[in-house]
Order: C-alpha cells, then structure tokens, then sequence
C-alpha cells in the first residue's frame, strides 16, 4: 500500500508526540505523587528525630545520619582510587595493553548488578573478615561499586584539560607530579567533581548493596563497626512491610529531593566545565 | 636528578598500583563468586542447576531454571515496554521537537535516572500491582507489573543514550536527504537510525544490563514465585531476587547454590558487557 | 666570546621513522640573540624543543648525536630535566597563561623549584613584572585571572613567567605569531634588554624580525641548517642560494 | 604536604582504632526477623535502664542468625525455627513463643479451616475459595521464602512432606506477607502472631481461634519457639542482657506485643 510521505509524517509525528508525552508523563507522576504524599509529613521534628517503635512514629534522623556517615566513607575510598586510575591512566601512561585491560575491569565492574556487590561483601566483609554489619563494611561495598564511575568521570575532566597546559608547566620546570597535581587536577576539578557528586546521588539510592552489608540497625551509628540504616533501606523496610505508610512516604520525598538537588548541582557544575573548554 | 625527579618513579609505582584496583577487585569479586557458587554445580551437576524445575534448597533440590526463564522474561518484558517508548521519545526529541524543548527535557529526564529504584518499585507496590489485579484478574504480582516497572526504570538509560548518538549523526546527512526532497520522518528513518544504530543498540543493551541487573524493585513487584509463569499475570521469580531473597536466612549448601545463581547472572552480565562493548566500538570505529 | 654556550654535534631528531633534525652542527654563544628562520616544518621549533627536552614528552621521539650546555652533555642519563628547564625557560607560540592569577603564573615556577618565602615571591614577581614592562599595567589586579589580560599582556606575563626561573637561556618558539604591530614591538623592545642578562634563542617565521632583533641568524630548511652567521651577512649576502630565496620570499 | 597527609592517615587510623574498641563493648543481636521486633523493643527498655549498654539488633534470617553466632559476627543469634542436628553445638535459650497465624483479607467469607484444608490450599491442591466454601476466585498463596524461620516451623507444623505449591508468592518477612494479604481479597498467608493487626484476619484453626490463651492451653497447635542462640556459655555482658529477656520485666514485654512468654 503507498501512502503519501506527507500524510505518513504527520501519523508519525502524531505518534511520537503521544508516546513522548507518555513518557514525560509517567516520569512526572513518580516524581510528583510521591511529593505529593510525603510532603505533608516533613517537617523539622521528622528530620530531626530518631525512628521510634521500629519507624512506626518519630523521625529520620539517625537513617540521615547513617546515609551520610556511608555515603563519606564510600567516597573516602573510591576518590583516591579512582582519580589516582585517571591519572595514571591519562598522564603516566600511553594506550597499551594495560590500559585497555584497566578500562576493560572498570567497564565490567560498573555492569555489575549491585545485588552481586552486596553478596560479596556481606561474604567477605561482613562474615569473612568479621566487620559485621557495619559502616565501614558497607562503605567498602559501595566504594568498588562506585569506583568505575569516578574512574570514567575522571578520565574524561583530564583528559579535557588542553595538552599545551601540560607544556607550560613542564616548560616552567615541574616535574610530571607537580603538573598533575598543580595544573592538571586544578583545571579537571569540576568534571572530577560532577562524577563525584554522581557516585553521591548513587550511594544515597542504592538498597540492593547496603542492606547486606550495612545492615539495617535503626540506631545512631557510633562508630565505623556501628550497624546503620540509610534512608533507602529505611523506606524500603517501611513500605514493604507496611509498618507506616506516612513515614515511608515522607522518607521517599527526602530521598528524592536529596537525589535532584545532588543531580541538578552535578548538572551544573558538568555544564560550566564543558563552557569552559569549548 | 633533584629529589623530586627520583620520587617521580615511586608516584608512577604507586599510581599503577591504585589504577589497578578496579581490576583486581573485579578478579577478586570473579573469583570469590566463582569459588562460592561453582563447587556446589559441579556436586549436583550443571544440569540440574540448569535445568531443574524445582528449587526447595531445604531439600538439595537447587534448580535454577525457572529463575533463568523469569530473568528473561522480565527483561524482555522491560525492553518491550522501555524501548518503544524510550526510542520514541529520543527521536521525536531530536527530530521533531524545538532545540528549548529538547535541553529542557533532556536533563530532567537525565535525572529520573537517579530516583533510586526502591521508589519505582514502591510506586509499583501501591498503584500498578492493585490496578492490574482489579483489572485484569491474579495476584497483581506478576510479571507484566516487573515488566512494566522495570520499563520505567531503564527510559531515562535508553533516552539519554539514544539522543547523544541521534545528535552525533552529522548535519550533512540531514540536509543530503531533506535537499533530495525527502520527508523528515522519511530522513530519520533511512538515514539517521541507520546512522545511529550502534548507539542505539548500545543504550538498549545497558537499559537490559540494568533490568536484569535490578533487584529490590523487582522483589517488591514480581511475586517470586519459583514456578515458571504460564502467562505474564503469574508471579514470578528472577536470579537477582532469588539471591537477595534469601541470601540472609541461607547457610551452608542453600547459601553455595545462590551464589551458584550468582555466578549465572554473572555470565549473563558479563556477555551482554562484552555485546555491549564491541557494539559501541565497532560504532566508534565507523565514525 | 665567552665559554658558556650550547654546541650541538651532529645532532639528529626522528619522530618515529620520520627524521625531523639532520645532523645538526651549530652553537649559541654567551649573551646573543639567535635567530633562527625557515618555512613551516622545517624544523625550527623541533630544535628548540630539543634544548630543553620537551620532545620527549612525544611518544616515538629520538635523538641520534649531542648537545652540550656548558660542557654538559642533556642527553646523558642521570641529567635532571627539570633543572635543565629552569635553566632554558620556553615562552610558545601562542600566549598559554596557567588558569591562575596573575601573581601565581609568574611565581608558578618558583614555587615548583621549592621558594616558600612570601617576600622573596613579592620580590620575584615584582622584578620580573618590570622587566617585562608589565608591571605597571598589572601591579593592581595582581589577584585577578591571567587570562583576562589581552594576547600582547598574556604573553609578556609568559616571558615574566621564565624570568621567575632565573634561567640562562630565553626561548622564544614564534612567540609573536598571533600579535598586533604594538605588541610585538614592545616584546622585541623587552628582548633588546633582556639580551644583556641571558642567551636568547628566537624561532620565527617574520623574517624581518629576525633582522631587526637578532645578532646571528640560522636558516633551517627540511631539518637541515642551511647556514649559520651574523645576522647582516646572512640578510645581504648569505652563502647558500637556498638561503636567498627563503629571505627574499621566493618561498616560504 | 606529605607530612600532612601522613598525620591524616594516622588520625584515621586512630580513629578506627577507638571506634573498634568503643564498639568491643556493645551486644550484636542478628537473626530472625520474626524475633526482630521484639528484640529491637527488649533493647530499647535494656538500653534505657543500662545507659552503658549498646545493644544492636540486625534483621537477617534465622539461618543467618545462627551462622552469625557460630561464627561470632555477632554475639546472640536468633532463630524463629528449632535448630538442626548440625546447629545443636549452640547454646539454645528459649525466649518467647510465637503462635502462627494464618491470615486472610479482612473480607474474606472464611472463618475457620482445619489444618488439612490450610496443607490442601498450600500444596496447591485446594485452588479456589469455592472448593471450602468461599467466593468462587483463585486463591493467591503467600508463602516465606527458603530458610526463613517461620517457613521451616509452617513446613514442620502443618507441611509435614509435602511441599508448598511452586506458584506460591513468596515474601521475605512477616510484614510483607501481611501487607499482601491485607491489599489481596483473595490472599491466604501465614505469619507471627504478635504481628497479626486490623489489616488482616485470622483464621480459626480446626475451630480453635489463634488467642493466648488457646496457645498456653495448647488447643491452638501452631506454636513454635523464639530462640537466643549463643556459642558456648553467653559471656557475662550477654547473659545480663540475656537475664534481662527472661525476666518478668522482659517478659512481660513479650505478652504486650502479643507472644506468648516462657514463663
């Protein structure tokens, strides 16, 4: 059967127009029904007390405390590694065999499904090398979850720096170190900073990993051994096991608006680095 | 050589060891998984983990072959959804829509990506699972409801993805076509999909990488039963809910046989990797 | 003449199988401008990088023959690379400010070499802002990012930048290319005077100003030194044919 | 620089150092997740009459339980189930017992089964509420998964042999099980007894109803122990929290949240 170019255009374009509006649509929704049911439980007392009766009452306060407390100790350990991966990876070396394999890992590592990090570490950490279920185990666990993103959000901010900067520092009489660290990081920092603030946004979401290895301990956190529950654990325990519809709600609306916050500063920060080297 | 000169070589000896870090902990996460999961296969033999129907690990009967068809399902069930939509929505963003609109929704949509996945699944629990038992009968928990979910959840994935190699395809190509007097839904479809097309592939394999890949969702939305679904109304049980289902009551074989999934999902992962990565080289390379 | 100068000895530069310097032989002497002329990729600015080893940063680069400053040989194992480059400081072609203040471009160096003292800083930045003409240009906005200044400043502020190294030799790679009349007349007026405190080597592509700054000239041509003298025997009656031709524009 | 990095490292180290000892002091109590509540809650009130005390309670299953306490991850493991031939070298302490409930919506016309009927229903045979009176609708199983507690006392309790019907949903804990029987008119579940709310209803066993009182009586036969499992004697710090649990006070604890004590 012909149809008309035209006419098939316009059916075409009537049908991606629908389906994108679906698209938005469902996407919107999400976003604003889970405002529209948890903003109305926030308020400085929800943020600023500890879950009582197993979150059936009381706040969040000690899940805030335990999503930041993982969230450092995640990036503590993935920073310097995977900045240190870039650097070597952009400055210290040429394309070889052994970057290929480097990048190959770090590709492989962040397609690893984040259930496979949280049984391996509750293996290895938690029961093998006896750290319990504890910040410092689920830290671990996040950190080599988190490393081939900063590793590759690295890389790219580095190796955006223009070449002739390198020249001039040399030329200037640095040694390579200083003009990595004096010249090259300086320039690269937004970028490295953008896949910083990402890998944030991921470990403050992330359940499948930390619940088996951080725990789900509703207590203060007291030190690196202390179990914690982050709000993603929380709000998962809370909804599934119906233990308070309002709490969860609200839970979810301080994840989520703690999730587009740390989006929209990545955002930004990616959009003046890539304006700067334009 | 001043001393800074000398300590260069110590930087570059310790800046090896940290780059490869990824890779070791990759070997270390292979190997432990490996060594976990594979003796138990080979105890009760590859087939029946393969192919067994039953899984009651209470009673050495481990196999994973429902979980193996579950995975599969949903995922494909996923892509069904997510990438009609997802495709859709990138080439009427690229194609047919205005510069502002297109940098406006780009990035919101780029930051759904970062809603964590509980939130889908949550979303799931309350409206989709209910409407889907009122309307159309079983459980709710099932497989359409997984299907679904996890459709949405890997829209923001195949978008994004989708629209950086649509905009990668040169200006020249669209103003050959448009001058030759073609339609722009003509152009788009005989010259700029063909054009992108291993990017597309590309952002559909990592949207599949990251349904198979999921798990809280799924566990809250698929039911988990251990029977192989009949039709996308049954619940059902994927290889990564198998794992977190049970990995905290498990010990001894019963915890062996879920790492034993483990290394299944694992394989599976690994080769959509590989798919994955020769396609958007084989694209790199014909650019 | 004095004895401190660079003396090549048949000295040959290939960047993978392709050979960029043949078998140069020439020497710079104390306290003189070299000029160094030729059409594009003659290998002009290779020369130049070789002095203070930058075409190592290449991968494939290698080197076949010597080079000695002051008896030294910069090839041999063991030379510190760094020290060499304080020692040749490089201004390039096209002005490349560190996107730092300006304060911290030209004391950029002497905080690499190790200097922590404030006032010894003050004191350098100062100095070699004067040098430059610069100072009085820049002394109020000390703080302020050094790419904000125009091509002409940017690239004075590079020249003050090697001054902060107290180096021996000043290399200059085309460093007049992008520039306006009046800039480059203020950058050939500072290197007039900078010429009674170091050895300069300027590349350039203007033969004209070569013939205005330069005390000898060399001509380089597919790699190879085609002559070497002073710069009014080379500009009026230079020995090669070749020569000739490049200075009165028959190509080029 | 170095030497600031250094000193940094140092304190961090430090730091760990102090935090291993400071949580050397606290009592880990991992395991069921039947007996998680009630632990949480027995922590609670110990912790308020012994401010030195730190006790941290950790879901994880009751295998996982009692593999935390064999191999020391945590000081007190608990388990919902009897321990396996394989898991009597553990010191068992008996802390609470838990009826079973078997629950359904609150809408459903069925009141009483007999445990033949709830084994027809679980074993798949039973699939529609009509076949025992009920609604002519399929019926939706929710199960536990494998290795919970609560599955391995259904299995024994009412199973017996035979197994539960592949198609059964299965959920990981007491509370999702209740959730989705409390959102499914045609839902049958069985969870802990102190956990049974409004939301759900449940079931008359063999006509007996699930209260105390027919638990203590032994008329209502799905009953099953909430254990402590310790390896070797608890230590001193343990067993005072362990006396505590077996006190009246901490007994009476148990009865408010609707097990049944020991004593």
């Amino acid at each position: 059967m012909y149809l008309n170019p035209k006419i098939e255009q316009r059916v075409v374009q009537a049908i991606l127009w629908v389906f994108t509006l679906a698209t938005v649509f469902i996407l919107f929704f999400i976003i604003f029904y889970i405002l529209h049911k948890g903003l109305p439980v926030l308020s400085y007392n929800f943020l600023t007390t500890n879950p009582l009766d197993m979150g059936k009452s009381g706040g969040i306060y000690s899940t805030i405390i335990g999503t930041i407390a993982l969230t450092i100790m995640s990036l503590l350990i993935a920073t310097p590694l995977g900045v240190g991966t870039a650097i070597y990876l952009t400055e210290y070396t040429r394309e070889s065999r052994i970057t290929r394999v480097i990048r190959f890992g770090s590709e492989c590592l962040s397609g690893i499904p984040s259930i496979i990090f949280g049984l391996f570490g509750f293996i290895l950490f938690v029961t093998k090398l006896k750290m319990g279920w504890s910040i410092l185990s689920g830290g671990l666990t996040l950190a080599f979850m988190l490393l081939p993103t900063i590793i590759r959000t690295s890389e790219e901010a580095i190796k955006s720096v223009p070449y002739n900067l390198h020249e001039v520092s040399y030329s200037l009489g640095s040694t390579q170190w200083q003009t990595v660290t004096k010249v090259v990081l300086p320039s690269a920092l937004p970028g490295i900073l953008t896949g910083v603030i990402l890998s944030v946004g991921r470990s403050v979401g992330e359940t499948a990993a930390v619940i088996f290895t951080a725990g789900s301990a509703l207590r203060m956190p007291t030190s690196l051994f202390s179990s914690s529950r982050t709000m993603a654990v929380h709000f998962f325990i809370l909804a599934r096991e119906g233990i308070s519809m309002p709490n969860a709600y609200g839970t979810a609306a301080v994840l989520i608006i703690t999730i587009l916050i740390i989006n929209i500063i990545a955002y930004r920060l990616m959009h003046k680095f890539i304006k700067k080297y334009s | 050589m001043t001393r800074l000169e000398r300590n260069e070589r110590l930087i570059k000896i310790a800046l090896f060891v940290i780059a490869c870090s990824a890779v070791s902990i990759l070997a270390v996460i292979t190997i432990f998984i490996f060594s976990e999961g594979t003796p138990i296969m080979f105890k009760y033999g590859l087939r029946s983990f393969l192919l067994g129907l039953d899984w009651y690990p209470s009673e050495q009967s481990f196999g994973l072959l429902p979980m193996i068809i579950g995975s599969v399902m949903v995922t494909f069930g996923s892509l069904l959804v997510g990438v009609p939509f997802g495709l859709a929505c990138a080439i009427f963003l690229t194609e047919f829509s205005s510069r502002r609109l297109r940098h406006i929704l780009k990035p919101i949509i780029e930051l759904l990506a970062g809603i964590p996945s509980v939130v889908y699944g949550f979303i799931g629990v309350v409206i989709l699972v209910p409407f889907i038992r009122e309307t159309l009968g079983g459980p709710g928990l099932s497989v359409l409801a997984a299907s679904i979910i996890l459709g949405i959840m890997i829209l923001p994935t195949i978008i994004s993805i989708s629209i950086d190699s649509l905009q990668a395809v040169p200006r020249s190509y669209r103003e050959g076509s448009i001058a030759l007097g073609a339609t722009k839904w003509q152009t788009t479809k005989m010259v700029i999909l063909p054009a992108a097309k291993s990017g597309i592939i590309a952002s559909i394999i990592l949207g599949m990488g990251r349904a198979i890949g999921e798990t809280m969702a799924v566990i809250m939305i698929a039911g988990n039963a251990i029977n192989i679904p009949r039709s996308v109304l049954d619940p059902v049980r994927t290889l990564t809910s198998n794992i977190a289902l049970e990995m905290g009551y498990a010990s001894g074989e019963h915890r062996q046989a879920l790492f034993a999934t483990g290394v299944i999902l694992f394989i599976i992962i690994m080769i959509l990797n590989t798919i994955a990565n020769a396609t958007s080289v084989k694209g790199k390379a014909a650019k | 003449m004095s004895d401190r100068i660079i003396q090549t000895d048949n000295f040959s530069h290939y960047f993978g199988a392709i050979q960029t310097l043949k078998n140069i032989n020439l020497e710079v002497r104390r306290n003189e401008i070299l000029g160094i002329i030729g059409p594009a990729g003659s290998g002009k600015s290779t020369f130049l990088r070789a002095l203070n080893r930058l075409n190592d940063l290449t991968y494939g680069s290698r080197i076949e023959g010597t080079i000695k400053i002051d008896g030294q040989d910069i090839y041999a194992p063991g030379t510190s690379i760094v020290e060499l480059r304080r020692k040749l400081g490089m201004v390039f072609a096209t002005p490349i400010p560190l996107p730092r203040s300006i304060y911290e471009n030209v004391a950029f160096g002497a905080k690499m070499a190790g200097i922590k003292s404030k006032s010894e800083l003050n004191e350098l930045v100062t100095d070699c802002l004067v040098k430059t003409t610069l100072f009085e240009e820049v002394k109020d906005r000390l703080d302020s990012s050094a790419t904000k200044l125009s091509g002409g400043q940017q690239q004075r502020l590079c020249i003050a930048r090697i001054l902060a190294l107290k180096p021996e030799f000043i290399l200059l790679d085309e460093p007049c290319s992008g520039l306006d009349p009046i800039s480059t007349m203020k950058i050939e007026e500072s290197l007039r005077q900078l010429k009674n405190e170091y050895t300069i080597i300027l590349v350039t592509n203007n033969t004209k100003q070569a013939a205005r700054v330069a005390d000898r000239t060399a001509f380089f041509l597919n790699g190879e030194l085609i002559e070497i003298g002073q710069t009014e025997k080379i500009f009026t009656t230079p020995a090669d044919q070749r020569t000739n031709d490049y200075i009165s524009g028959r190509f080029g | 620089m170095q030497k600031s990095k250094l000193v940094f490292f140092l304190c961090l180290l430090t730091v760990i150092g102090c935090a291993r000892d400071k949580a050397g002091t606290g009592i880990t109590v991992a395991g069921s997740t039947s007996v998680q509540p009630f632990a949480d809650k027995w922590a609670e009130v110990y912790m308020d009459e012994h401010p030195d005390q730190v006790v941290n309670i950790q879901g994880g299953g009751s295998s996982a339980g009692i593999q935390a306490a064999k191999s020391g991850a945590c000081n007190i493991g608990t388990s919902s189930r009897e321990l396996k031939p394989d898991e009597k070298d553990l010191t068992e302490i008996v802390v609470a017992r838990d009826g079973l409930a078997i629950i359904v919506h609150t809408s459903n016309r069925i009141d009483n089964l007999t445990i033949e009927q709830v084994k027809g229903i679980f074993t798949g045979k039973i699939r529609n509420w009509r076949e025992i009176g009920g609604n002519d609708k399929l019926i939706t199983v929710v199960t536990r998964e494998e290795g919970s507690g609560t599955r391995g006392a259904f299995q024994e309790l009412v199973m017996k042999k035979d197994r539960v019907a592949k198609s059964a949903i299965v959920q990981d804990s007491n509370g999702t099980v209740r959730e989705i029987v409390a959102g499914d008119p045609n839902a049958i579940g069985y969870i802990s007894l102190g956990l049974v709310n409004n939301k759900v209803r449940a079931l008359k066993l063999n006509g007996v109803p699930a209260t105390d009182e027919n638990i203590i009586s032994k008329k209502y036969k799905l009953v099953r122990p909430f254990l402590f499992v310790t390896k070797g004697e608890p230590t001193p710090v343990c067993r005072e929290f362990i006396d505590f649990v077996q006190s009246a006070e901490g007994q009476k604890l148990v009865s408010e949240e609707g097990l049944i004590p020991v004593k």
